[in-house]
Formats: C-alpha cells, sequence, structure tokens
C-alpha cells in the first residue's frame, strides 16, 4: 500500500515538472509580448537581452488607443465575433444533429458534400464567394463579415462526431417521456454535449476574433474594421516599433485570453456520468 | 381498458434480416406479460416497437384498440424502463421523475404530488436533489422506476430492468417490481433474457426464439406443458434432461429407446397420443427433480435409469448429481440427505407422469 | 412505397438541417463548384475564362520522358507536393502528443486551468511573437539549442538556415505549438466526456494502465479522432504554415515552401485562377482519398 | 433555492441578449455603409473610389491631396481606402467582383495588370492636356507604363535601391567616407577592414549586408528593350552570382543569404547595432531609417562599378481602371497626383519622376540622409526590374533558381541554364499575352 503511495508521488511529481518545462516555453511568447509592449519604442528587439524593460512604457498603449479607432474596431469585433460564434454554434449544432441522429434521404451524400468543401482551399473560392456576396449587396456591410461566417461545415463536422459518441438510450428515454425531436435537441443533445460546445465556441471565437483576410477583402470603411484590420493599418504606420506593435497584439489577445479561461472552466468532467450503465 | 394487441407484427431490418416475424400477441388490461428468450430472439425489437422506437415493418400493434403503428411514443400512454437507466445526467433525482410530466403540461402542485409518491413508494425521499451519478445502481434502477411510475401510463415497459444489478439486488428489485404491479394494477410488458425473472415476476410468459413466438402461458403451464423442446429447455433451472432416441412398439404398449439402448417402458395412458408417431424419431424429457426424487420412488414399476455420479453438487435443499447417459449429460435432483459420493452407481426412477416426450423431426411436443 | 412517417421523418431532418445547409449551399458549395468548373478553364481574373479542357491537368500532373529521364510540367508541383507530404508526417506526431497532453490535463489537479491555458497560448499568440521565440532558439550562433548543443561538443547545424534541417525544425515548432492546440482542446472534450465507470469497470476487471487506456479511452474517442485526422489531413495540405514563411520564407532554396503557397502564388501573383483551381482539385483528391480510406478502414463502427 | 439560481440565470441571459442588441443596432445604424444606404439618392454627386495600400505617413499625403481636389471641385465625392496588407489579393478580389476602383495605385506589379488589359489606356488625354508635358519626366521611368505606344500611367516616385553606411564605423576604422565613384575593389577593402569575426561572445559584425545589385555587373535577367530575350545565363549574369557568393563564403564580409532572412524581422535595428557597416537600402525605407537610426551618423552612397554603375530601380503610379465609369473625373484627380506639391511631398521616399519637381524635392530636402541629392543623380543609371508580361511568374522561377544557387546545392552555370530553359517553356506557354486596353 505505502509503495503504492510512494509510487503515485513520485508520478505526481512527474507529471507536474513535465507540465511546467512545457508550460515555461509556451509561456514565454505571451511574456515576450508583454514586455517588449512596455519598452521604449525604438528599443532593439531583436536580443532576448533586453527582455526586461528598463522602465515601463505604459504609454505604449496609450499611443495604440489614440492611434487607431480602437473603440469602435474592439466593438466591430465584439459584435461581429459573437455573432458568427453563436450562429455557428447555433445552426452547426442543428445540423449535426440530423447528420448524427436522423436518417434522411441523401445523408451521407451531403455530408460527403460538407467534407468535401473544407477540402478547397480558401484561395480559390474567395472570388465567388466574393462576387455571391456583391450580388446580395452585402460588400462593405456587417453582413459580409458575419454571414460567411455562420455557415461552418467545420463546426457540423465537428459536433456531429461528438453527438454520435452521446448514448442513444437518453433520447429514447426522452421520446418515451414525451420529447419530440426538437426537445430532445434542447433537454438532451445540447445539455449533455456541453463540452463540445464549449470547444467549438472557443474555436470559432478565436477564429473569427483574429480572422484577417476576410474582414480586408468586404470592408473599406473605417468604421467596419474589425481590430485585426486596424492593427494591421496600425502596423503598416508603426511596422518598425515593435513596442507598440507588441502592446497592440496584446490587447488583440486579450479578449481571446479571457474566453479560453473562462470556456475551459466551464468543461465539466464525465458530463454523462450516470446516464447509462455501460 | 389498456389491452396491448399485435397483429402479424413483423420487424424487418434495412439489410434483409428478419428480427421479429408475425407474432400475434395479445396482453390483457393489467398483465403483466413477460417477454423471455436468449439474446437476439426478437424480445427487445418486440417491446421497443411497442414502445415505437422502431418502425413495425408489417402488421398492426395496438394499445387499448387504437392501432399505434404511426402513432409517435410520447402518444402512446406508456412509459418505460431501460436496461441503462437512462437517466439524465444533467438533472436531479427530482427533475429526471418530473421531466416527463412537465412535457405533458401537468400543472406544477401535481408533479410535485406525484414524484413525491413515487420517491416514497421507492423508499427514494432522501435523494430527490442528487444527482444520477451520485447514486449507487440500485437507487439509479429506482429513479428509472420512479420516472416511469409518475406518469401513471396504461402500459408499462421493462427493457431487462434487472440486468446490471448485482445478484441480491436483483432479487430485491424483482419483489419490488412484484409489488409495484399489484399496487398499480397497470398492464406491464417485461423483457428479460432470465427465465426466473420470468417465472416470478409475470402473470403470463412469452417464450421467444429466432423472432418467433413459441409459447404463451402462465408460468406454471410453460413449466409443465411446455410447447417444444426449445421451451423445456429454455425454463427451469437446472434445465430439463433431453434424451435423443425413438419410439418403439405398436398400439399396446410403447417403448423409448434412445440412441445408446436405455429402453424406457411407457405408460399405457399414452398410447392413444402416440400410436402416430410409433417408429419414429422422438426426444424423452425429463426434469432433474422428477428423476431420483422421493415422489419418484413411491411410484410403483417406475422406469429407472442406471448412472455413475460424475458430479455431485450439494445446494442445501436438495443436491444436484451429473452423470452421463451415453453421450447426453443429464442433472437430477435428490434428497439432500441421500448419501453418495462421485463415481456411485445408482438407479434412478422416472417419474413418468411428469416425462414429457417430443417429435425429434418437429421438436413439438407430442405428450 | 414510401410511407407517411418516412416523409415526416425526412421533412424532420431537412429542417433541422435547413439552417446550416442553405447557407452552407451558398457560400461554400457555390465557390466550391465554381472552382471545380474553373479548373477545365484558363482564367486571369480580368478578362472572360477560355475553355482549354484537360490542359491545366496535364499541365500540373503531366511528364515526358526523354533521354532515359521522367521531365515532369510542372516539377515545382511535385517538389511543394513533397515538402508539403514531408510536414505532414508529423500529423501522427503531433495528435499523440495533443493526446497526451489531453490525458494530462484531464485530470483533477491544482491549477490544472492554469496548465490547460498555459498550453493553449501558443495558439492565442500565433504570429510574430511565436516565431520570434523560435527564431531566437534556432539562431546558429547564439541559440539555445546550439548553445546547449555546443556544451556537449557537438556543433549544431543551421537549423533553419540548412537545407536538411529547415523541414524537421518547422515540424518541431509545429509539435510544439499543436501539442496544447486545437487538437488538445478537442481531445480534453472528448475525454471529459468519458465515463469514470468505464475505467472502475475495467480496474475491477484487472486491466493494466495502458489496457485501459487502448480498450476505453481509444474507442471512446474514435468519432473525435477520426474529426481530428481528417482535419489535420486537411490543415497540412492547406497549411499556409504561416511559420515557414515568417522564419523561411519558403527557403532555403524552396525546401519548405508548400502547396497552399503555390495555389496562392498562382490564384493572386500569377494571375492563373485555373490552374489554381486545378491544384486545389487534385489537392481535394488525393484528401478525399485519404479521408475515404479512413472511413472504410479506420472506424467502420459508428463513429464516423 | 434552485429555482432561484434559474431565475437568475434567465435575468442574466436576458441582459447579455439585450446588451448585445444594442450593441448591434448602434454599429449597423452608425456604419457609413448604413448611413450611405439611407441617403441613397440624396447626392448627386459623382463619386470616385480610389484604393492605396497604407502606409506611414503616405496616407496623410494622400488624404491631404484629395481634400483639397474635393475643395477645388465640390461635384465630386472621393472614397479614399489604405489598404493594410494584401494590397493586391483585396484589389483583385474587387475587379474580379465588378466593383473596381476608379483609381488604384500600382507598383511593381504593374506589368501584370496592364498585361491584362485593366487600365484604360490615357495617351489621348495627356496629349490634349497642357497641363502634362512628358519631356520633364524621366525618360526611363516613363517608358515603363508605355505598351504598343500607348501609356497607361504617369508615375509620381521612383524607387531606388542604395548603399547606406555607418560613418562611425567607418571613422573608427580609419577608413575614407565612399564616394560615389567608387570602384568594386575599393568596396571590397572596406568592407573586409569592417568586419570582425566573433569571439568576444558578442554576434559578428559584418562589413556589408545585402547583395551587390546585378546592374553593377551589366546582367539582366530580361532584356529591357521590350524583346523579352532572356539573358539570364549570360557571364555577367554568372559574375553576379559568383561576386557575391564569394562575398559570405571566401571574403566573409556578408552574412549568408539564409542567414539574411533570420534579421530579416528588422533590418533597421540590426544596422543600427552597428553590427553591420553598410547596408542595401531602399528609398522606402527612408523615413523608418530617420526615425530608428536616431542620432547616428550615417550617410548614402551609389553602388560600387564593377563593369558599369546601376541602382535597383521601380516605380510608383496612380493607374485608371479601364472599369471607372466616370473616366474624365477619373483623370481630374489622377492629374492631382502629378501635382508639384504631391510629388514633392511624396518625395521622402522615392524621387519624383518629373525632373524639375525632382530638382525641388532636393532642394527642400533638410536633415538626414545628407546625400539625398545623390538619388537625383542614382536616375540616370537605373537597373530597373524587367517589364515584361508574367513579370511575377518568371521572377518566381528567377528567385526559386538563385535560391538553389545560395544555398549551394547548384552552379551558377547550371542552375542559370535550367532557368533559361523553364522561363522559354513558360513564355510560349502562355497564349494569353495581351498587352493592354481594348479587347
Amino acid at each position: 500500500m505505502s509503495a503504492y503511495k510512494s509510487n503515485s508521488l513520485f508520478y505526481e511529481i512527474l507529471v507536474y515538472l513535465m507540465l511546467c518545462i512545457i508550460g515555461v516555453s509556451t509561456l514565454f511568447p505571451l511574456l515576450w509580448m508583454l514586455a517588449t509592449s512596455l519598452q521604449d519604442s525604438n528599443a532593439d528587439i531583436s536580443s532576448l537581452k533586453s527582455l526586461i524593460p528598463e522602465k515601463l512604457h505604459w504609454e505604449n498603449y496609450n499611443t495604440v488607443f489614440a492611434e487607431t479607432n480602437f473603440l469602435r474596431a474592439f466593438m466591430n469585433s465584439t459584435f461581429v465575433t459573437l455573432s458568427v460564434t453563436v450562429g455557428q454554434v447555433f445552426t452547426s449544432s442543428l445540423a449535426a444533429y440530423a447528420f448524427a441522429r436522423m436518417k434522411f434521404f441523401g445523408r451521407d451524400q451531403i455530408f460527403l458534400g460538407y467534407l468535401g468543401t473544407l477540402m478547397i482551399p480558401g484561395a480559390v473560392t474567395m472570388i465567388p464567394t466574393f462576387i455571391i456576396l456583391r450580388n446580395l449587396d452585402c460588400i462593405n456591410s456587417y453582413s459580409a463579415l458575419i454571414l460567411p461566417g455562420i455557415f461552418s461545415a467545420y463546426g457540423t463536422f465537428m459536433l456531429r462526431q461528438f453527438f454520435l459518441a452521446l448514448p442513444k438510450d437518453l433520447e429514447e428515454a426522452a421520446m418515451i417521456d414525451g420529447c419530440n425531436s426538437w426537445l430532445i435537441y434542447i433537454h438532451v443533445i445540447l445539455p449533455l454535449s456541453r463540452n463540445a460546445l464549449i470547444t467549438l465556441f472557443i474555436l470559432t471565437f478565436m477564429g473569427s476574433w483574429k480572422s484577417f483576410m476576410w474582414p480586408l477583402i468586404v470592408t473599406h470603411s473605417s468604421d467596419l474594421y474589425t481590430l485585426p484590420i486596424a492593427l494591421a493599418k496600425f502596423k503598416e504606420m508603426f511596422g518598425i516599433q515593435w513596442s507598440l506593435l507588441m502592446a497592440g497584439s496584446f490587447i488583440m489577445i486579450l479578449p481571446m485570453l479571457i474566453i479560453f479561461i473562462t470556456g475551459q472552466k466551464f468543461f465539466t468532467k464525465g458530463i454523462t456520468l450516470g446516464a447509462v450503465k455501460g | 381498458m389498456s389491452e396491448v394487441i399485435l397483429n402479424d407484427v413483423s420487424k424487418i431490418y434495412a439489410g434483409g434480416v428478419t428480427a421479429v416475424d408475425k407474432i400475434n400477441l395479445q396482453i390483457k388490461d393489467k398483465e403483466f406479460m413477460v417477454l423471455v428468450g436468449p439474446s437476439g430472439c426478437g424480445k427487445s425489437t418486440t417491446l421497443r416497437m411497442i414502445a415505437g422506437l422502431e418502425d413495425i415493418s408489417a402488421g398492426i400493434a395496438k394499445i387499448a384498440d387504437r392501432v399505434i403503428n404511426d402513432v409517435p411514443p410520447k402518444n402512446r400512454d406508456i412509459a418505460m424502463v431501460f436496461q441503462n437507466y437512462a437517466l439524465y445526467p444533467h438533472m436531479s433525482v427530482y427533475e429526471n421523475m418530473a421531466f416527463g410530466l412537465k412535457l405533458h403540461k401537468i400543472s406544477k402542485n401535481d408533479i410535485d404530488r406525484r414524484v413525491r409518491e413515487a420517491a416514497e413508494i421507492l423508499s427514494m425521499q432522501n435523494y430527490l436533489d442528487r444527482k444520477p451519478k451520485a447514486l449507487s445502481g440500485g437507487q439509479r434502477q429506482r429513479v428509472a422506476l420512479g420516472r416511469a411510475i409518475v406518469r401513471k401510463p396504461s402500459v408499462f415497459l421493462f427493457d431487462e430492468p434487472l440486468s446490471n444489478l448485482d445478484a441480491k439486488m436483483r432479487v430485491q428489485m424483482r419483489t419490488e417490481i412484484s409489488k409495484l404491479h399489484h399496487r398499480l394494477e397497470t398492464t406491464m410488458i417485461y423483457v428479460t433474457h432470465d427465465q426466473t425473472e420470468a417465472m416470478t415476476l409475470g402473470d403470463r410468459i412469452c417464450v421467444m426464439k429466432d423472432g418467433l413466438i413459441q409459447q404463451v402461458d402462465s408460468p406454471l403451464n410453460i413449466y409443465e406443458r411446455p410447447a417444444n423442446v426449445f421451451v423445456a429447455g429454455f425454463i427451469g433451472t437446472p434445465p430439463m434432461n433431453f434424451i435423443r432416441g425413438r419410439l418403439c412398439g405398436h398400439k399396446e404398449s410403447f417403448h423409448f429407446i434412445s440412441d445408446n439402448g436405455i429402453d424406457i417402458p411407457l405408460p399405457e395412458s399414452w398410447n392413444v397420443k402416440l400410436s402416430s408417431h410409433a417408429e419414429k424419431a422422438a426426444v424423452f424429457g425429463i426434469r432433474p427433480e422428477d428423476i431420483g426424487s422421493e415422489h419418484a420412488e413411491s411410484v410403483p414399476d417406475a422406469p429407472s435409469l442406471n448412472c455413475q455420479i460424475e458430479v455431485i453438487e450439494p445446494m442445501g435443499s436438495e443436491t444436484y448429481i451429473y452423470f452421463n447417459l451415453g453421450g447426453s449429460a443429464c442433472i437430477a435432483k435428490v434428497d439432500a440427505h441421500r448419501r453418495i459420493k462421485v463415481g456411485d452407481s445408482l438407479k434412478l426412477p422416472l417419474l413418468m407422469s411428469k416425462a414429457h416426450l417430443f417429435d425429434a423431426e418437429t421438436e413439438k411436443i407430442i405428450l | 412505397m414510401i410511407r407517411k412517417k418516412t416523409i415526416y421523418e425526412n421533412l424532420t431532418a431537412w429542417l433541422y438541417l435547413l439552417p446550416n445547409l442553405s447557407g452552407f449551399l451558398l457560400f461554400s458549395m457555390i465557390p466550391v463548384i465554381f472552382a471545380v468548373i474553373l479548373s477545365f478553364f484558363k482564367w486571369d481574373v480580368f478578362n472572360s475564362p477560355e475553355f482549354v479542357g484537360l490542359q491545366n491537368f496535364r499541365n500540373l500532373l503531366g511528364w515526358t520522358y526523354s533521354d532515359g529521364q521522367i521531365i515532369f510540367n510542372d516539377p515545382d508541383f511535385w517538389k511543394y507536393l513533397y515538402n508539403t507530404l514531408f510536414l505532414m508526417m508529423g500529423i501522427p506526431l503531433n495528435m499523440l502528443a495533443a493526446l497526451c497532453i489531453a490525458m494530462l490535463l484531464n485530470r483533477k489537479m491544482k491549477g490544472i486551468s492554469f496548465f490547460r491555458t498555459v498550453f493553449y497560448l501558443p495558439s492565442i499568440c500565433a504570429g510574430v511573437a511565436v516565431y520570434m521565440l523560435w527564431a531566437c532558439l534556432y539562431n546558429p550562433e547564439y541559440g539555445i539549442i546550439n548553445t546547449v548543443l555546443g556544451f556537449v561538443g557537438i556543433e549544431g547545424p543551421g537549423w533553419l538556415t540548412e537545407y536538411e534541417w529547415s523541414k524537421p525544425s518547422l515540424m518541431l515548432i509545429e509539435l510544439w505549438a499543436a501539442m496544447g492546440g486545437t487538437n488538445m482542446l478537442l481531445y480534453l472534450a472528448g475525454l471529459q466526456g468519458i465515463s469514470e465507470e468505464l475505467y472502475e469497470a475495467a480496474e475491477i476487471d484487472g486491466a493494466s494502465g495502458f489496457q485501459k487506456f487502448w480498450h476505453i479511452t481509444v474507442p471512446m474517442l474514435a468519432p473525435t479522432n477520426f474529426f481530428i485526422f481528417v482535419m489535420s489531413v486537411i490543415g497540412g495540405f492547406q497549411g499556409g504554415f504561416d511559420a515557414a514563411f515568417i522564419l523561411t520564407q519558403g527557403g532555403p532554396a524552396g525546401s519548405t515552401t508548400t502547396l497552399s503557397y503555390y495555389i496562392y502564388n498562382h490564384a493572386f501573383e500569377w494571375f492563373n485562377m485555373g490552374y489554381a483551381a486545378t491544384i486545389s482539385l487534385v489537392l481535394f483528391a488525393i484528401v478525399m482519398l485519404v479521408t475515404i480510406i479512413n472511413w472504410c478502414f479506420g472506424g467502420k463502427n459508428e463513429c464516423v | 433555492m434552485f429555482r432561484n439560481a434559474k431565475m437568475r440565470y434567465k435575468i442574466g441571459i436576458i441582459l447579455l441578449l439585450t446588451a448585445y442588441i444594442s450593441l448591434g443596432l448602434y454599429l449597423v445604424t452608425s456604419s457609413s455603409s448604413y448611413k450611405a444606404f439611407q441617403q441613397r439618392g440624396k447626392t448627386d454627386k459623382i463619386k470616385l473610389v480610389m484604393v492605396v495600400p497604407a502606409a506611414q505617413f503616405s496616407d496623410k499625403i494622400y488624404a491631404d491631396t484629395i481634400r483639397e481636389f474635393e475643395e477645388s471641385n465640390p461635384d465630386i465625392e472621393v472614397e479614399f481606402q489604405t489598404v493594410a496588407g494584401n494590397y493586391y489579393q483585396k484589389l483583385l478580389v474587387m475587379i474580379a467582383g465588378n466593383i473596381s476602383p476608379d483609381l488604384m495605385w500600382m507598383g511593381q506589379s504593374f506589368s501584370e495588370f496592364a498585361d491584362r488589359g485593366v487600365f484604360l489606356d490615357i495617351t489621348d488625354r495627356i496629349k490634349k492636356d497642357p497641363s502634362i508635358n512628358l519631356d520633364d519626366y524621366q525618360q526611363t521611368v516613363l517608358s515603363w507604363y508605355i505598351r504598343d505606344a500607348k501609356i497607361y500611367a504617369l508615375p509620381f516616385g521612383t524607387d531606388i535601391g542604395f548603399i547606406v553606411y555607418n560613418k562611425d564605423l567607418f571613422r573608427k576604422a580609419g577608413l575614407p567616407f565612399p564616394s560615389d565613384e567608387w570602384t568594386f575593389e575599393e568596396f571590397l577593402e572596406a568592407a573586409k577592414k569592417l568586419a570582425s569575426a566573433p569571439g568576444d561572445g558578442t554576434p559578428k559584425s559584418y562589413g556589408y549586408q545585402g547583395k551587390i545589385d546585378l546592374g553593377v555587373f551589366g546582367a539582366q535577367i530580361i532584356s529591357h528593350d521590350g524583346k523579352q530575350t532572356i539573358l539570364c545565363s549570360s557571364p555577367e549574369m554568372i559574375k553576379y552570382f559568383k561576386t557575391n557568393m564569394s562575398m559570405y563564403k571566401d571574403w566573409k564580409v556578408t552574412p549568408r543569404p539564409q542567414e539574411n532572412m533570420m534579421q530579416g524581422l528588422d533590418n533597421y535595428s540590426y544596422f543600427a547595432q552597428g553590427r553591420t557597416a553598410m547596408m542595401q537600402f531602399y528609398t522606402w525605407d527612408l523615413p523608418f531609417m530617420q526615425a530608428k537610426f536616431g542620432d547616428m551618423d550615417w550617410d548614402i552612397v551609389s553602388n560600387p562599378k564593377v563593369k558599369q554603375k546601376a541602382q535597383w530601380a521601380s516605380s510608383q503610379a496612380i493607374v485608371m481602371s479601364k472599369y471607372t465609369r466616370h473616366p474624365d473625373e477619373a483623370w481630374k484627380l489622377l492629374k492631382a497626383f502629378q501635382s508639384r506639391e504631391f510629388m514633392v511631398a511624396m518625395s521622402y521616399r522615392g524621387i519624383p519622376p518629373n525632373l524639375r519637381y525632382a530638382e525641388d524635392a532636393v532642394k527642400q530636402h533638410t536633415g538626414k540622409p545628407e546625400g539625398y541629392k545623390k538619388l537625383l543623380a542614382m536616375t540616370s543609371y537605373l537597373s530597373p526590374v524587367p517589364r515584361v508580361p508574367h513579370l511575377q511568374e518568371l521572377m518566381a522561377l528567377y528567385y526559386n533558381a538563385s535560391e538553389q544557387i545560395w544555398a549551394e546545392r547548384t552552379s551558377p552555370e547550371e542552375a542559370m541554364k535550367k532557368l533559361e530553359k523553364e522561363m522559354r517553356k513558360r513564355i510560349s506557354e502562355s497564349t494569353v499575352v495581351k498587352t493592354g486596353g481594348d479587347k
């Protein structure tokens, strides 16, 4: 017994040690960003010797706020990203539910179509998508930023895979209890695939928040700029001033960090625990 | 009135596999019907068709005189207890039980009353706020039962509800389900592969095999008058002993001569029924308790078997002895106090009034 | 005869599908069909496309045989395909690393939420900061890696500047970034869904740690695995490998240039939109083949 | 108890939803496209769209010019868009999507677009316009915009490559400052003296960073005379490669080309730290250099002469789209970018191609670099990027081949021979070579 215990303690320490070593390497970019963003704007950053700034230049952040229409871009990004994320999680989960749990004519063919579109690089579909949006009279508007992001084959595919792993008995129990397919979706599928939904939420949020090329192509007016576009402009202006650039990048990643931290806190271990006996 | 009637009901899967083949079954109101059979016999499929979880490929199913083939499960006025419990893991015990009622738009007070009532029946009052993962297996099974009870359905469906419990809990829950049936007085359909459960619970038992109904009758009738070799062998532990052979003689006196030459004279009272089977291959069946029991010994001129004991299993109240009868393994249930040991040769009388004879070709009962 | 219920079931299913499918057809399917059609055309974007039949495919995939040597019509394509496939060899390792990290992070222990976040940071910070870090690590003169190698008497190579080392160096960056990234998150979500009871039951049956992993974790994660694999293959083929372009600009001598870069060049630098579509279609065919093989052999049992 | 929690949950959701919807409403109603939508038909102004890449300082100069133009032309409204990153891609999608801007900025990719007939022929307009005198322009630069005797654009700035040197390091090494007449031998001598070997833990420093331009060797990849003769396997090209290879292999005065890109993240810092005494920079770097080099003592000098004097060169222009619906108004606006004010204002990052304005620019120049006026002299020996159809594709082939050479995976002779073959093949395969204008 004691041998087992010391063994597991040793194991525990080993795990911590491993996590710490990898953790230091993954933490480094963030620290470097933060440190650089507080440097003097003409400081040399090409060697790591100057990692710790002599004086904290918080005014770099003021410059970012002053030189970009930061608040506007931030709100645009928030609005667009939230719309895309919520919309995508919603439509994807509905479609994934149909793909994972329903029998219908042409299901596998359509699903293969979903997979297929993922396999064509965006470079060649960008122009047709743009033309479609132009014909819908959407260019340079929020709909151009939001609409194409909502309908995602990626999200559908991902959620379908997770839904497939849910125990079928629960749905049958719900059917007997008086649920139609919609109520099953609401009361059984969604709560039980919480982790998957959170994951998709996090991934979509990151993707949409960072997205650069598409917003660049479809927006012209500065009051539609999302953060990456505003910061790219900022970068053109102050490209060689690393501290400013990093201050901008740091502000940019902060919301993603917050979303990730809160999102993964909602991860629930063994969400289907006690549902069925295997 | 909630009679369940199946008329020529079949289930054919997309691949062409027939799971259930044109079965006819009438389950009376307030009856406890047990569907029993080995796995893959179509019993669960039948239940799921009644529940509406599987489509009925052909035939008609009725609950309370209403054709339910195309009625969605929620409108069939049924409740079902699943083998795996299938509790909603994100809901508390209370919510699990209340969920179905809420969906049926029952008032909050009513829900509360019914849930507490059910909890009391199942003595789960103290666990209402718990989530399923904080319950033991037996408690989860109770919640699954409770979820069905609160609904007050006209038909209860049980899909092997006790198979995931340990032996002791299984016996306990069995009696509780039995009590529940008496208390609720509702039609119940119960699927199991365990013949003991079937015998102890059912008003009637429906024995199935390969998608076909073998026999429907009360437990005792099934035990005493099995319709064929399969039913005879499936019901009862230890199972009935079968000896293969042929029927010899004619009119006045018939003998059963086994393949390895054992000669069993058959009672005269059987003669009428045997006359049409003379000289045909047949299977002789007799239950272990009818070999060498006190009862058998008291009958004069009873035919007997000579055997050499291979294994002895004392069960306390009686003792099982295993022996080989020219290739076929046989079991006899004898008095526990009999002094015997392995290797002993015994002469065991047969209680012919309880013996059966089956047609070897059709496997149907002759007598 | 189609039964009423079947029709009803079909209708419901389509109703669920509709919100996504409508947008999907409009914004994904039509552009893809457009791209497929385009691969049979020569199109310089500004002037109307000119139908060339299979010419693009011949130019891309064809070869001639002369002087005992095979001469490809488009040697660059094969070179970049090779580069792409080479870099994709890291995928199984990346997946395994992500799974290991996910299993380490799928525990009850102090600071687990902190570790999850820290491991995910490379995905969040992706960009200059990350590449700066690696440029410093890999620096042949004063980089940490070569300094450490120097202590044990090995003269480290120019990791990113030597033809033979550039690809493995990039694969290492990719591994580092991927082990705690999206795949880890997906595995974590999948792992959290596995009921603890399964492990308990297996433990009672006397299963060892590896047996539990092999007989419970692996099959239970099969759908997740399929997803991650397919997406990794797609990502691998389409990967811009940003790292490559910031750190090595596709070099040295084109050793880290991938197909996606080639497609981008044809589409947006050289205005050969039709040819770009053709390359995409060939890529599509390869990825589809891999996916279908995986679908058929990898996990037939309901997981895909 | 749990009902309370549920209640709170519901209220939270409602609050979030309200916040989200009001945010959306605010953003949508305040966005300019929405306003434009509301005002549709209200204004009868002619609207011109102009797109340029975003760049430090220049955005403001464009905007000022446009504002003045709008003031003097009250019937025209200009929608001015600056694109940060992927400029050509955005432009391409806009044109393909049938919303081509009326005016656009064009740099090196001019030929690519012009060859596909994207631009409007402005020859007649120039001829009719008394305010434009083509003789004022630097003829080499002007010639880049002529296809089949038709002019498609007028440049407003010439980009030139030159060497920047660190005066302090020259002083320390006891070397005289380089002059524009210097030869390659002088250059090499200086570079060798300025390079230092690594030793005391500091990274080694170099005499020069960059390549010696192929123009000074008299080499050309493709002839500039419009005949598209492929010259890449000429002895001059081979010499160009061999000399540059010797620079890092034998003389060790420059870093290896692959190591170059490792510092590529921030060239300015690299030079400012004194880790190289001389470095190749371009006119567009000037504003950054002024900001980044601070108090450093530096100046510019032309490339050393090998066979001849030459400087790498390109140019920038504002071009009219063939698809513009208001060509007359667009022409008016285009002329605003040929004005003295604009060109001189832009001269901080490129010499005005209009030589009269260039002289003004030189006169007005103050501060660093002191040798700014040398740039004007350099315009007389430019070594331009060849302006040929499929330029980018051919150049990509060339870069691939030269990469192989720098990585020493093949000899210059072999690589260039192969390249010549490939270029020929590529040119002959390109059946759709359109030269401008009308289809």
